[in-house]
């Protein structure tokens, strides 16, 4: 009965109006959103919205829901129950004997959430709408930036030099100073006989070739070498320029160029 | 060239008119805008970019480009009027949700605003991606956590915001000034809430945040 | 003017003023030089952008930018007197190495000292690198050759070095006895070797050259 009432008060275009909103429920953005749609059809400013009617609307919309089976979600239930509660507040004459806000401050606040609502809306278009970067205006097309120098100082204290000194005078492994250096084979000397040559190994080859001619004769020299050799491959492969491989414990160790195109 | 004869003393300031080159040679190379204390970071000592900055932003007046203020920095943009002749350098913004344009509407014009306030203006739950898709174009940011139970974190819009939409500060947003005078920026709660005293806290609170706020700009 | 057989007024060409602005904004905004040709083609009917372009280029003389030429296209760039603005430098310090600081004590203690005796010394080859780095922050520097086969270079400290460890020869380093003193020396030199006042016995043979070296500071 009370159906058929609302919808007689309707207009064939406020009927159609409803109607396209149930079918366009899922657009809503929740029953504040709904709310504030339902409002727009009043056709009024929003502070002299009747929210008795209002809250007739939505239920009535909710009612509509349920007949076509639409699934909606539990906040718009929860509205729903809020804003019959709201109405019973509005029709009844106050209780004075209970407690809590009046229908009429109930009704103002949800009034007051529209039209916050809506001007928020009304914001955030005329935010939307204001000259953007990159549209509207632009900025510096060829930016340089700011080059960042990092100079590194290098400081000692004189403690630094004194214990510098000091660990060097009470090493262990104290050398004499007439130490024979003529069989030595440094990383350094090891890195400037190999370098040139690497660049010929495109197959694998032996580590021990690229020891200094000769000096397998000796033992000492041969050690020498030997680690020297191995510490400037290694350092030639942590530059990028070799491969290093070894079939097994023990066996040759075997150097090939790294070609940087491959990788 | 108005290049300089050497410098008397190593530690005078520069003269005027070269400080107005050096902060119109620095803003020029930089796409961000650029704060005065940076300005003056980056100038030999003793300069005032301050002073250069007000000679600067009248002589680029009517210009092809300008001298525009974001938050407390500045920056060289386009006249928006030729904004035509600049289809090569649009750049497609991405298309931003209807959630995505209120959430940051009512970030700014509400700042610092927590998602439960985001949320209780917009009648609906603010999804986690909204948030995100906003912080991630550096538009609107973390700030400072609330005073209140489970302190929860508040948003703010940024200086890109502000550059973005040709804004000086946020108090220039439009029709921010109606909005406050007609109270629809209160955090004003539900009736009936407001007997728990502690809420009443929160809103005081959260008005001196707001004044803050809009005081630092 | 172009021929215009079309209504005039329609395709009257943009101010001089106006097109110095549209040439400023594209100038401006675009990420790469910019040709007149292309100017001409981005600005409307009528314009021409090769004056604006002359009138722009005094107008930025003497400016912190510049309107140059790159090819045959225009451009903004940074007046080359204030590239240094671009430039933020940061000093970083760090610790010398310890290999340097090996080095360096040997040079300070047995100067003139040659490569081979600081390798010697240390037990351990000395790189290039390091000596350069000790030449390069000028605390030692190359000495007389020493009139050994092969003719050797020697290395000195420098007066820098003495000023930054406050010393005023290289006769003030602490001795032998004193490291010892100071708890900085263990007693684990090897057998046979006595510690004689300010230097080892071996080092006698530099003596000469040392004595020498110090009469010269």
């Amino acid at each position: 009965m009370s159906d058929l009432f609302e919808e007689d008060k309707m207009s064939v275009s406020d009927r159609i109006a409803a109607e396209a909103l149930i079918v366009d429920v899922g657009s809503f953005e929740g029953p504040l959103d709904l709310l504030l749609t339902l409002a727009r059809t009043q056709k009024v400013d929003l502070r002299q919205i009747s929210m008795l009617a209002l809250a007739e609307q939505y239920l009535a919309f909710v009612e509509k829901a349920r007949e076509l089976r639409l699934e909606l979600a539990a906040d718009y239930l929860v509205m729903a129950s809020w804003l019959a509660f709201l109405k019973s507040r509005l029709l009844l004459p106050p209780d004075p004997t209970e407690d809590g806000p009046s229908g009429e401050e109930l009704a103002a606040h949800l009034a007051f959430q529209l039209e916050r609502l809506q001007a928020m809306r009304d914001s955030a278009a005329k935010l939307m709408a204001r000259d953007q970067k990159g549209r509207d205006f632009f900025v510096r097309g060829i930016p340089e930036d700011v080059e960042r120098v990092r100079t590194v100082r290098y400081t000692a204290t004189l403690l630094d030099l004194m214990q510098g000194y000091a660990r060097i005078r009470t090493r262990d492994d104290f050398r004499p100073f007439v130490f024979d250096r003529e069989h030595v084979d440094t990383l350094e000397r090891a890195l400037e006989r190999m370098r040139p040559l690497i660049g010929y190994a495109r197959e694998w080859t032996q580590l021990a070739q690229y020891m200094p001619d000769g000096w397998e004769q000796d033992k000492m020299r041969t050690r020498s070498s030997t680690a020297a050799t191995f510490a400037a491959a290694l350092e030639l492969a942590k530059e990028g320029r070799i491969d290093i491989r070894q079939g097994e414990t023990f066996a040759p160790i075997q150097i090939r160029r790294k070609n940087r195109t491959d990788d | 060239m108005t290049d300089t004869t050497e410098d008397p003393s190593l530690f005078e300031a520069p003269t005027e008119g070269e400080q107005e080159r050096m902060v119109e040679a620095i803003l020029f190379a930089s796409a961000d805008p650029i704060s005065l204390r940076e300005l003056a970071d980056r100038m030999p000592h003793g300069c005032e970019p301050g002073r250069a900055i007000d000679t600067l932003q009248k002589r680029y007046e009517g210009r092809g480009f300008r001298l525009v203020k974001v938050g407390d920095a500045w920056a060289f943009r386009t006249a928006p009027d030729l904004a035509y002749l600049m289809q090569k350098e649009t750049v497609e913004v991405r298309k931003l949700s209807r959630a995505a344009i209120e959430t940051l509407a009512i970030v700014a014009y509400h700042q610092p605003v927590t998602r439960a306030e985001i949320e209780e203006i917009r009648g609906v739950s603010v999804s986690r991606g909204t948030l995100d898709q906003l912080i991630e174009m550096d538009w609107i940011k973390l700030g400072r956590r609330k005073m209140t139970p489970g302190r929860p974190v508040t948003f703010l819009v940024t200086q890109e915001f502000l550059d973005h939409f040709g804004l000086e500060s946020a108090r220039d947003l439009p029709g921010i000034k109606e909005l406050r005078a007609a109270g629809l920026l209160d955090n004003r709660l539900p009736p009936g809430r407001e007997v728990t005293g502690n809420q009443d806290d929160d809103e005081d609170e959260d008005d001196d945040d707001q004044v803050e706020m809009f005081d630092e700009d």
